[in-house]
């Protein structure tokens, strides 16, 4: 929308205007209260973004609180862009999972690759260089063109993003279900190693220091994503959707390479990538972590089109952009850098003292709000949860026993399953082999990487079986941290820690809410038995079509430590002759 | 011998290649940026796999007009080996250093997996180390290593011994199963296949690493000779 | 037959790495004079002339020469450009 | 400033395996008429007017837009498609 068209403070009142932006009655009165007077249109998008289920958690906060998020290891737990743990040697290991299941209904090929290239900006902008990539998918039953099409595009979306980039995609999960159709999943994991020397933190601290945006310039694309992200998707999401964004992993590489120049700059005092709800959430938190204010002005964005107004450069979701605070009077070192690397960099704000976030355009103050309002202070919801009926019947029920009369046919037709089945299809098209670390390649437990230059391994896996949590999600809960620990231990490593990614439909749905506690309780219980910290992960929740809401799917993504190479172990079997056994219950 | 790797904007297989000339072959390195205007102090330059400039137009279009490439041009033309491997290949087509030029795999899709080639021509200053007809498993990973040329140019290329490397299974459609070729002067050569990337049984392979020690044998007898 | 040439370009507003890289390229090579590059698909057809010639290419156009969430399309009939 | 329209198309008798493949994907739906499609690229400069402006576009083609080694063009000056 222009500026001039821009709807008033009042008519925004009057016309509920702040609806369409997903913003609840109750949470415009919040508004009014924080900022003592109406939110001006600029104002009440910073808001709707940033109190979007997607950027505030606000139906899943009070449960996340249950995992263990501590350990002997951990450096870094949840609240920055990823977590770290400590691999000895000085050395850390960094990882996160994020979702792009909703862009990815929509654009396949592109919500896949920006979902990577975001993954990737959050473990770079850390400090670590990417060492790999992991992916977990859901997509409904493989009959269908629209399934077959997303699922290929999604594949390659992925792949293009990776390869061009050149981080290895290591390994994965794939499973079909028909209760993925029409609202796929796309989770995408990043692991990266660090120096504990090189570790950054995206806070804005120190008055008078230099905010700088570097990278792609602003468009109008993906102006309410993350609002987006926080909707059941419906017919109606076809038109209400944001304009795609597009990925340019050539850029993301450049923007890779400068950064893990400029976190070794002393100069450099934060830096956080633009996600979700873009230079918004990246400028309010990063001033909130610091305890301090941002002022920018608007008008020095770099901006890809003519008359951007404050609303849309703030909400817009362009990719591979990262903003940085810079000490005052030693810019230059950082614009250097950039511009070695080919990269736009623009000075377009400072710290300030007091805890808000000012934005000026066109010398008019467009917007003054506090910023731990934005960052922190969003409401917590405790949603209504009740047991489903048909969960209890279930109880009540005798197990039911399969009757197997021809167990060749049987384990035939088990191997057909496109869920069972070999996924070297997907991963052919995956360049796993690149940085010559990768000493496990797709296709056994666990993908295993050297560190190089050291006798130890990393050895990662993503899993989630969520026809468990579908039928117990208490128990199918334990399961998953279950199966990743195996998975980590059969190759060799003792699990360190994991990421996750909650995918979850409508929480406002008493019953979806009680997948959602009941995985949780699941999770934290195996989580602190086998003393695997969650050291970060997202929740993408509203994954429901008109057809109801996906499985409870909570996918996991474990790292594990393999102490020396000789220990690594792969899936196969060997060699005629060798004795096969069976260890556990 | 000291070698060059190129650095484009892009390329992401540039400190494979610079671990596997110091740590594989133990031979000196520096990777070089795409701004520098001499490679003329180097004794072997290496092109290196990726997505320079994205790829995008056709891939190695862009990048075989960065400032480094005259002098890569130059050096090449004195009869110092060049090596350019998957993208850099692709680089050494667009520059014309090398005949043919490259178009999607058959499957329209990037395929990574390791390879098995023979040795088509073991008598090259990069593959002296081989058998004739040897058989090697080498990783490939490419989205357009489809190998075309003219039928004048093929017949060119096997009347002068230029193939160097065949695919056993032509998974990507290249003309005669192409995976590598030498120019006629035999310093510059291209291949799909990724040698740095079996150096080490870690990684699953060491087939590559005879193609280092080839050009370093090659460099020694005509260093011996010259000085 | 007929030979039908299609045009395939971004919707206004997506963004065109591949369009700005070569721009780039261009400029660095010395040709300051270009402004700006959009990059595209052109497709050619030969086609049995039928009824509703028009409504099938658009069709396909629409189904599967063309992704209507980010592409637009226009087509000729006749003679190609090649 | 003008607009200038650059088709990039393959030569004759190189292969087009993303041409065969959306023939085959068209009849697959249906489209029995289609009895070939060829593929190429489709590249819109906005260029500042100056001397020589068909001198620098062929050169532009030649040198970068294009690879003679597998693909012809062509291009004409005026209102693009889009
Ligand atoms: N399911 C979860 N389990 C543990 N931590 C979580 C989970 N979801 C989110 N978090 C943590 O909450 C913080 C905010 O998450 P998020 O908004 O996704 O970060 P980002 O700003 O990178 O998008 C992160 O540190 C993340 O690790």
């Amino acid at each position: 929308m222009s500026l001039l068209l821009e709807p008033s403070a009042e008519q925004i009142e009057q016309g509920k205007v702040y609806q369409e932006m997903g913003v609840k009655d109750e949470e415009f009165e919040m508004i009014k209260k924080i900022l003592g007077r109406l939110p001006n249109y600029t104002e009440i998008g910073l808001f709707s973004v940033m109190w979007s289920e997607h950027c505030s958690y606000k139906h899943s906060k009070a449960q996340l609180k249950k995992f263990p998020t501590e350990g002997e290891h951990v450096l870094q737990g949840p609240g920055e862009g990823a977590g770290i743990i400590d691999i000895g040697d000085e050395q850390a290991v960094v990882f996160k999972m994020e979702s792009h299941n909703h862009p990815s209904a929509i654009e396949p090929y592109q919500g896949a690759a920006t979902g990577i290239g975001g993954i990737l900006r959050d473990v770079f902008s850390m400090g670590a260089r990417p060492v790999a990539i992991m992916n977990s998918l859901r997509f409904g039953e493989l009959v269908k063109p629209r399934v077959k099409y997303l699922f290929e595009e999604v594949v390659a979306g992925i792949a293009g993003y990776g390869n061009c980039i050149g981080v290895p995609t290591v390994g994965g999960e794939v499973q079909f279900d028909p209760s993925y159709e029409g609202n796929p999943l796309v989770n995408a994991m990043c692991v990266g190693l660090i120096d504990h020397k090189d570790i950054q933190k995206g806070i804005a601290s120190g008055a008078g220091n230099t905010v700088i945006y570097v990278g792609a310039s602003t468009g109008k694309d993906g102006i309410h994503g993350a609002t987006f992200a926080s909707e059941e998707i419906s017919d109606e999401s076809e038109s209400k959707r944001p304009s795609v964004q597009v990925g340019d992993p050539f850029m993301e590489k450049l923007l890779l390479e400068a950064c893990l120049e400029l976190v070794k700059c002393d100069s450099l005092v934060g830096i956080q990538d633009m996600g979700a709800a873009g230079l918004t959430s990246s400028s309010a938190e990063m001033a909130s972590k610091a305890g301090s204010g941002i002022e920018m002005n608007l008008d020095t964005v770099p901006q890809r089109e003519l008359n951007m107004s404050p609303y849309e450069m703030m909400l817009s979701e362009s990719q591979e952009r990262m903003l940085l605070v810079v000490k005052q009077g030693e810019e230059k070192e950082i614009h250097d850098i950039c511009s070695h690397w080919g990269l736009h960099s623009a000075e377009i704000g400072r710290v300030i003292d007091e805890q808000r976030l000012v934005l000026w355009h066109g010398g008019e103050k467009v917007a003054d709000v506090p910023v731990d309002a934005l960052a922190e202070d969003a409401p917590v919801y405790h949603p209504e949860s009740r047991e489903p009926e048909a969960f209890r019947k279930r109880q009540e029920q005798k197990a039911w026993r399969p009757d197997v009369s021809d167990v060749k046919e049987t384990l035939t037709a088990l191997l057909k399953q496109p869920t069972v089945a070999s996924k070297e299809w997907v991963y052919d098209q995956y360049d796993y082999m690149v940085r010559t670390n990768t000493a496990v390649q797709p296709g056994s437990d666990a993908a295993v990487l050297r560190v190089r230059g050291k006798d130890k391994a990393l050895a990662m896996t993503t899993d989630c079986n969520a026809r468990y949590l579908g039928l117990d999600p208490e128990q199918g809960g334990k399961i998953v941290i279950a199966e990743a620990s195996r998975n980590i231990i059969c190759s060799g490593g003792l699990p360190l820690g994991l990421t996750d990614c909650l995918n979850y439909g409508n929480p406002e749905k008493p019953e979806i809410y009680w997948q959602f506690e009941k995985s949780i309780d699941g999770i934290t219980e195996a989580c602190k038995t086998l003393e695997t910290p969650v050291i970060g992960g997202n929740v993408s929740l509203y994954n429901e079509t008109q057809n109801g809401a996906i499985y409870p799917t909570p996918v996991v993504g474990m790292v594990g430590l393999i102490k020396e190479l000789a220990h690594i172990t792969t899936q196969e079997f060997k060699q005629a002759g060798d004795a096969v056994y069976i260890i556990g219950e | 011998m000291k070698f060059a790797v190129i650095v484009f904007p892009g390329s992401n297989c540039d400190d494979d290649m610079y671990y596997a000339i110091q740590e594989g072959l133990g031979e000196p390195v520096d990777k070089v940026w795409y701004t520098e205007e001499s490679v003329a102090d180097y004794d072997g330059i290496f092109l290196p796999g990726g997505f320079s400039y994205g790829d995008y137009l056709r891939s190695g279009a862009i990048a075989r007009f960065a400032p480094v490439m005259a002098s890569v041009v130059e050096q090449a033309e004195k009869g110092k080996p060049v090596l350019g491997v998957c993208n850099g290949f692709q680089v050494l087509l667009e520059a014309g250093l090398l005949p043919g030029a490259m178009q999607r795999n058959r499957s329209l899709k990037f395929i990574c997996r390791p390879a098995r080639l023979v040795v088509a021509n073991h008598e090259t200053g990069f593959t002296s180390k081989y058998e004739g007809e040897e058989r090697i498993t080498i990783p490939v990973a490419h989205g357009e290593g489809n190998y075309y040329c003219d039928d004048e140019t093929l017949r060119d290329l096997q009347t002068n011994s230029q193939i160097v490397f065949t695919y056993e299974d032509n998974f990507n459609g290249s003309k005669e199963a192409i995976a590598g070729i030498v120019n006629k002067q035999g310093n510059v050569m291209g291949m799909m296949p990724h040698p740095e990337r079996a150096t080490d049984q870690i990684l699953g392979s060491d087939d590559g690493l005879k193609i280092f020690q080839s050009i370093l044998k090659q460099w020694r007898k005509s260093h011996v000779l010259t000085t | 037959m007929v030979n039908v040439q299609v045009y395939v370009t971004l919707k206004e507003g997506v963004l065109d790495p591949q369009g700005s890289t070569i721009e780039n390229a261009l400029q660095t090579m010395g040709y300051h004079e270009v402004a700006s590059v959009q990059t595209g698909k052109y497709i050619e057809l030969e086609i049995e002339e039928g009824n509703d010639l028009e409504a099938r290419i658009e069709e396909m156009c629409e189904k599967l020469l063309s992704n209507p969430v980010i592409e637009d399309y226009t087509y000729t009939i006749g003679k190609g450009v090649s």
